[in-house]
């Protein structure tokens, strides 16, 4: 377990991590291309399938949005005693589950109630 | 004259003389005209009082601008304690309007008045009154328990101090400008889309200045306790009660944002013809509802996490002994913070989810009760082999202990899916809840009160009306809702306001004696503040008259503005008790000066800047709500030019109050 | 810490310094950054969960216009970088060139939120506003609530320059472009899951 | 059977309280008979725990009251690595029997799954036709198409006694739920949504029925009376609905959904065929456009948006039948 106070100036806020202009090239090189990429994948209809599509450009999202914490937010599990990572699982875990359950609920909900959607014409 | 018209639609909206029901001849404006009047002469005495007494200089300085986390703590016990008052006078309407409306007797409510009230009721007791009461409990003791001067964000805490406390004025404004909302504490849709007039509006409106206030505060305490926890104090050395803090501080981050979301996107539908929860252009009723249960649920631990910790303070230092089990218990409510999170779904298993939803979500919520049990056995073996003195803090442990296992044990009854077809929205439900509630919130508020009120104000509650509001409550509550689990069984349903079949009314005429019971037992506990205010030299104690462990017992009573004079160093979980252990003895010299915020004006004009537009909002006066709109960004903006937030109080301003202060008789020596 | 103080026991229970002052500004704001997230992630479910229910009105493919977007990313993308630079030049105290990129980075994001508007005023003219469908509510208001985002983050930046130019670089300022750093980059990777749930993955639904 | 004299033992006590009808631990339908036994029976085992629990706080607190200087004290003791193990498990051992008990039960009582049988030991027989009823919740009113007889009713429901009866129910405007405590559990009924529930009643006689869910100012007297009764009167009784001259058209029924309190029974005789459906899809006014044409699949998963769908605005199709969605078909 931390020590936070004890561990004294080393966490004060005014030296953080500023992250380096290396840092911030990378990162938006790495955006660049993780943006690029699903734009083209959509506008060129590269795939027939769009559920592939679908997929790749969230899937693509996602690693893009950790490039962005990582480049530019700079998170680590050093900052301000690794709480903010905490911080960030806790938020991450309960945010997939709100969305996650909350879609799924809802679509046991629509496919077993709207009369139009073709789950409830097969439990009919 | 159209042209009149329109000035006053531009002026005042759709608020018309018609919408001030105590204008209106019938019996309903004469209970309101009566209400009014009451409040206002009550309101104008205290004002005169005030005035006469020469108190605004120092309300305003002491309390009103303060940022003291104490000071604070002790609003929102004030705030809760008045609210409760209110919330109480809407059940026992409730309960008047139950007894009597059978058959042709159609009761003294009609169901549009009636409707208003079940509303007003569930959102103030859970708001203003649970909420208040917790947040408040928090403030004052946390900061304490952890050794810190203040909480991170001062000024930030009087902020949402102000949001609340303006949140709760536009509930009771609402009795005297307009109506409320029928729509049922949590608002569902399509009655809260389709009923007319400002009722559901302020509801929201209500409801959004607080959840913020709340958020604030969520965000404010994790921070406090992640920083600013004195040297030595690891997250596992950290007392019970900071640890429950932390946890629903968590939540409420994780859970305040979904209900600001969900309020604002049912405003949307109400203002701007938006189509989320309508039932036409592609709305859906049910995501309303699936949303707000996300909030929902998790709000019900929000509510009952705090308490626990509470207990878990009580327990030990009644019992003489340390707390047992002190993992268990941290991993038990991490463990509760956690999965009430993946829960929710158990508010609509009738909704028609389908069998693989509801049996997910019924297992989940039945292993809930596993680290809840696991509190209980714990405190069950802190007291086991202890020395147990039932004083009244101890005696609402016990009130709490026995009447939440069974509350606890019926929420575990509706978690069983097929069970719950049968038991859902019928009085069983309304029992349940209010059993958990009562027996688990409310009587934890009452524990926590008599427990650290002495460190409040320096000196004890009254034992015999703290005994007897106790006794009250509990025998008032078993009476108030044993009735309402028989007529749950026998499928009766919630929110009805007359019935046909007359061989219910025994059973309701029961349950409006319980209420009446537990009225006198509110009436004790003001009774016993009043008391001990009286007799407050009589009761006088030093800074730690129960023998205490935790940190907050080694200060003097009431503490210092600045906490402690030297910040404590932690080497042991009861940190008090593993000082008095090595016969800590209190340092009379060698202080030096303390670095402290400056009270501020800012939150006390941006919360009522806010409550102005909200208002504006409700009535649709538009000018009203820009013009305070762009106040309330300019305050901020002005408070932002303001650098000098805080100031040092001299070495020898605390030298004389440590001498002066109050810790006799306990601590000039080690007591241990 | 051993300065002892005359008759107490063990000093050992007391720290006779004052510890550091600890700021937690930055913890606290990214705190309340992690709640945002779930007022977003509530806004996105509603999407997740609407987003086709267009009543018979114009559907995603029918109004989103993706060339559009991708000026919009770029821009956000651009200024998240350039506000970066603006931190460098922060922690090398490089007031002047910390200014001008500040002033860059708010220009772009005015051009983003310029362009929303244009694209919001385009599609209520064309009778696709949100009050037309469910998909459309929800449509407007996700990226509309970025959107306010962003103003806010523009007005923020504006106060914050003044200040800057008034105060110089002070520990309070430090602190408060840090904030701001945050919620930026923070609004940055929120349109991330914008452009690519709601429009990329949207059209094609 | 144990449950029976489970619920005997539960009963007698309760039933002194006033004699009522405790109408969930004993109810009449064999739906609500089976969730009301894996209410007790849950029950039952919870409080294998509860009761001891209940039991331990009384004789902890007496005695190790400070005044018992005969009971050991033992000042430092806070922790026993076999008693926190017990702690976790006992609870956890509990919940895994009614975790079982409430997983089967939910996925066998499933509303939407048709019956097995109509009592215990009474398979239902192959060819046998459930009842259909169509209900409409209104404001504050029941309305109840029998589609087989043709024939629809108000603020009464009937159905004969062993029958299997399938309701498709939705509503016009509110939110409310179908709620027979004697029949079966309740579920809500949503405009433009369609809930299902399959019951059977087992014993002749009159049950109360209501709205259980809060939809404005005369939700109150929203109560409808259910009656069981044997086939023959079941049939009498569809006979006198016949023989009335009620017709349930569209402008009747644009009569009936006008919001009004303690509404009378009225039967119809007839009624426009597609009027639930249409109901159903939220078009009862002519001139109004289908939902099931005008919406897509509604939910984040169902595949494409197909343009082709769209039909234009005011094209009133048949609605007699529901129209299969094509949306996930179009890849
Ligand atoms: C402080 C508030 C609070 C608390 C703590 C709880 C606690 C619980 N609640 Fe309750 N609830 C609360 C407040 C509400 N609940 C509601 C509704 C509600 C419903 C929905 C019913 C319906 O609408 O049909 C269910 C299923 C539950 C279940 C539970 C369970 C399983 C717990 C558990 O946390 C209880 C755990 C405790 C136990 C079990 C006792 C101690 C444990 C021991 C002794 C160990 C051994 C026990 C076992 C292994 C079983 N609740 C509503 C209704 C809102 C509305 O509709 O208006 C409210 C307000
Ligand atoms: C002090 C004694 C109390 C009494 C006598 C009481 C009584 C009632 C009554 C009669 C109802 C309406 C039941 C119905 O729908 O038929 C009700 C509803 C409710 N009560 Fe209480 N109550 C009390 C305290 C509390 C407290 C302390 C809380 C919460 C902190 C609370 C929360 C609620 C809620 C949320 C509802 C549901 C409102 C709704 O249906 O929308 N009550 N109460
Ligand atoms: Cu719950």
């Amino acid at each position: 377990m931390s020590h936070p106070s004890s561990s004294g100036h080393a966490d004060d806020g005014l030296h953080v991590h500023h992250g380096s202009l290396r840092g911030y090239l990378t990162g938006f090189v790495l955006a660049a291309v993780l943006t690029i990429i699903p734009f083209w994948l959509v506008m060129g209809r590269v795939f027939e399938s769009h559920w592939l599509t679908i997929t790749i450009v969230l899937l693509l999202a996602v690693v893009q949005i950790f490039v962005h914490i990582i480049y530019f937010l700079h998170l680590d599990t050093h900052s301000e005693g690794g709480w903010n990572m905490m911080a960030f699982i806790f938020t991450i875990v309960l945010v997939v589950i709100v969305l996650g359950a909350s879609i799924w609920v809802m679509y046991n909900e629509n496919a077993n109630m709207m009369p139009m959607s073709p789950q409830y014409q097969r439990s009919e | 004259m159209p042209h009149r018209a329109a000035i006053w639609d531009f002026l005042f909206g759709r608020l018309t003389l018609d919408s001030l029901p105590f204008l209106k001849p019938d019996l309903e404006g004469h209970i309101v005209l009566a209400t009014l009047a009451v409040v206002a002469i009550g309101g104008l005495a205290i004002l005169g009082l005030i005035t006469k007494k020469r108190l605004w200089g120092y309300l305003w300085h002491e309390w009103f601008t303060s940022v003291d986390h104490k000071k604070l703590g002790i609003m929102y016990m004030i705030l809760g304690t008045v609210m409760l008052l209110r919330g109480f006078s809407d059940a026992i309407m409730m309960r008047a309007q139950q007894a009597y409306a059978f058959g042709p007797q159609m009761g003294y409510l009609p169901p549009e008045h009636y409707d208003q009230i079940f509303t007003a009721h569930g959102a103030i007791m859970i708001f203003f009154v649970a909420m208040a009461y917790i947040v408040g409990l928090m403030n004052y003791v946390m900061p304490l328990q952890i050794g810190a001067r203040d909480v991170a964000f001062p000024f930030l805490n009087n902020l949402s101090f102000w949001f609340t406390f303006w949140g709760a004025i536009m509930f009771m404004v609402s009795l005297f400008i307009g109506d409320f909302s029928t729509a049922g504490w949590l608002g569902y849709p399509p009655v809260s889309e389709l009923q007319q007039g400002p009722g559901v509006d302020y509801y929201i409106w209500g409801l959004q200045l607080s959840g913020v206030g709340t958020l604030l505060t969520g965000v404010n305490f994790v921070t406090t306790i992640l920083k600013m926890r004195a040297p030595g104090m690891t997250m596992m050395k950290m007392p019970v009660f900071s640890w429950t803090t932390l946890c629903t501080s968590g939540l409420i981050i994780a859970t305040f944002p979904v209900l600001t979301a969900t309020l604002l996107l049912l405003s949307l539908d109400r203002y701007l013809g938006t189509h989320f929860f309508t039932t036409d252009l592609g709305g859906n009723v049910m995501m309303y509802i699936n949303l707000i249960w996300v909030w929902g649920h998790p709000e019900v631990y929000i509510l009952i996490l705090p308490i626990f910790g509470v207990y878990s303070e009580i327990v030990p230092t009644f019992s003489g002994k340390p707390l047992f089990g002190y993992s268990s218990m941290v991993y038990a409510t991490v463990a509760i913070m956690i999965l009430s999170y993946l829960v929710w779904l158990h508010h609509f298993f009738t909704m028609g989810s389908g069998a693989d939803v509801n049996s997910f979500f019924s297992l989940t919520t039945m292993m809930i009760s596993i680290p809840t049990g696991v509190k209980i056995f714990n405190w069950l073996f802190t007291m086991y082999r202890g020395r147990v003195h039932f004083t009244v803090p101890m005696l609402w442990t016990m009130g709490f202990l026995f009447t939440f296992t069974i509350g606890g044990m019926t929420g575990v009854m509706l978690s069983v899916a097929p069970a719950d077809f049968l038991l859902h929205n019928s009085l069983f439900l309304i029992a349940h809840f209010h059993n958990v509630i009562i027996g688990g919130v409310v009587f934890g508020v009452f524990a926590a009160v008599n427990y650290w009120f002495p460190k409040a104000f320096g000196f004890k509650l009254d034992e015999f009306w703290g005994k007897a509001s106790f006794w009250f409550w509990l025998i008032g509550f078993w009476v108030a809702f044993t009735p309402l689990y028989v007529m749950g069984l026998m499928g009766v349903t919630r929110r009805l306001s007359h019935f046909d079949n007359a061989t219910l009314q025994p059973y309701f005429i029961v349950a409006a004696f319980g209420a009446a019971l537990i009225a006198l037992g509110i009436l004790s506990f003001v009774i016993q503040i009043y008391v001990s205010v009286v007799r407050r030299k009589a009761y006088a104690v030093g800074g730690d008259p129960w023998n205490g462990r935790t940190l907050e017992w080694s200060t003097s009573s009431p503490p210092p503005d600045y906490n402690f004079a030297f910040v404590p160093n932690v080497h042991a979980r009861d940190a008090w008790t593993d000082m008095k252990k090595h016969g800590f003895r209190r340092p009379l010299e060698g202080f030096h000066s303390i670095h402290m915020p400056k009270n501020t004006a800012a939150g006390l004009v941006i919360g009522t800047l806010s409550f102005i537009c909200c208002f504006g909002l409700v009535w649709y006066i538009w000018w009203l709500a820009v013009v305070s709109f762009v106040g309330i960004v300019a305050a901020s903006i002005v408070h932002t030019f303001n650098y000098h937030r805080d100031y040092h109080i001299p070495a020898d301003e605390v030298h004389t109050f440590e001498h002066t202060g109050n810790w006799q008789p306990e601590a000039q020596g080690a007591s241990a | 810490m051993n300065t002892t103080v005359a008759d107490t026991a063990p000093s050992r229970f007391l720290c006779h310094e004052e510890p550091h002052a600890h700021n937690g500004t930055l913890l606290g704001f990214w705190i309340y950054l992690m709640s945002d997230c779930f007022i977003f992630a509530s806004l996105f479910a509603c999407y997740a969960v609407l987003g086709t229910n267009t009543a018979g009105g114009p559907s995603a493919a029918e109004v989103l216009d993706l060339p559009g977007l991708a000026v919009n990313t770029a821009l956000l993308l651009v200024s998240s970088v350039t506000f970066g630079f603006a931190m460098l030049e922060m922690a090398r105290r490089k007031q002047r060139a910390m200014l001008g990129w500040l002033a860059i980075s708010g220009l772009l994001a005015v051009g983003f939120v310029t362009l929303e508007i244009h694209e919001f005023l385009g599609m209520i003219a064309d009778g696709a506003g949100p009050g037309r469908s469910a998909f459309l509510s929800s449509f407007f208001t996700l990226v509309g609530t970025h959107g306010l985002h962003v103003s806010v983050g523009i007005l923020w930046l504006i106060v914050l320059m003044v200040q800057l130019g008034k105060f110089g670089l002070n520990e309070a300022n430090i602190r408060r472009l840090q904030c701001l750093s945050m919620f930026w980059h923070f609004l940055d990777l929120v349109w991330v899951g914008v452009f690519s749930f709601v429009y990329l993955a949207g059209v094609l639904r | 059977m144990t449950v029976k004299r489970l619920r005997g033992l539960l009963l007698s006590p309760l039933a002194l309280l006033g004699g009522c009808h405790l109408a969930l631990l004993d109810p009449s339908g064999d739906i609500a008979r089976q969730q009301s036994d894996v209410m007790i029976v849950t029950t039952l085992i919870i409080a294998l725990i509860v009761v001891p629990v209940l039991v331990a706080i009384g004789v902890i607190a007496w005695r190790y009251r400070a005044s018992n200087k005969k009971a050991v004290y033992d000042a430092e003791w806070d922790h026993s690595p076999q008693l926190e193990l017990v702690v976790w498990a006992a609870p956890l051992l509990i919940i895994i029997a009614i975790g079982a008990i409430s997983w089967i039960g939910t996925h066998q009582l499933d509303p939407y799954r048709p019956l097995d049988r109509v009592a215990k030991g009474q398979p239902v027989a192959a060819d046998t036709q459930p009842l259909e009823v169509d209900v409409v919740s209104l404001r504050w009113k029941w309305l109840f198409f029998y589609p087989q007889y043709g024939v629809a009713t108000v603020n009464q429901l009937a159905a004969p006694v062993d029958v299997p009866i399938r309701f498709k129910l939705t509503s016009d405007a509110m939110m409310d739920a179908f709620s027979v405590p004697d029949l079966a559990g309740m579920i809500y009924t949503m405009p433009g949504m369609q809930t299902v529930l399959h019951a059977v009643i087992n014993k002749p006689g009159q049950y109360q029925g209501f709205s259980a869910n809060y939809s404005g100012s005369g939700f109150t007297d929203m109560r409808f009376s259910f009656d069981g009764m044997s086939q023959r009167d079941f049939d009498d009784w569809i006979a006198k609905v016949r023989a009335g001259s009620g017709d349930l058209d569209r402008k009747a029924y644009d009569q009936l959904r006008q919001p009004e309190r303690n509404a009378p029974v009225q039967y119809y005789a007839r009624f426009e065929p597609d009027l639930y459906t249409r109901i159903l899809n939220r078009c009862a006014d002519p001139g109004q456009e289908c939902e099931d044409h005008m919406m897509s699949a509604g939910d984040a998963m169902q595949g494409m948006h197909d343009a082709s769908m769209h039909t234009s605005p005011g094209a009133l199709v048949d609605a007699g039948k529901p129209v299969p969605a094509q949306a996930a078909e179009a890849h």
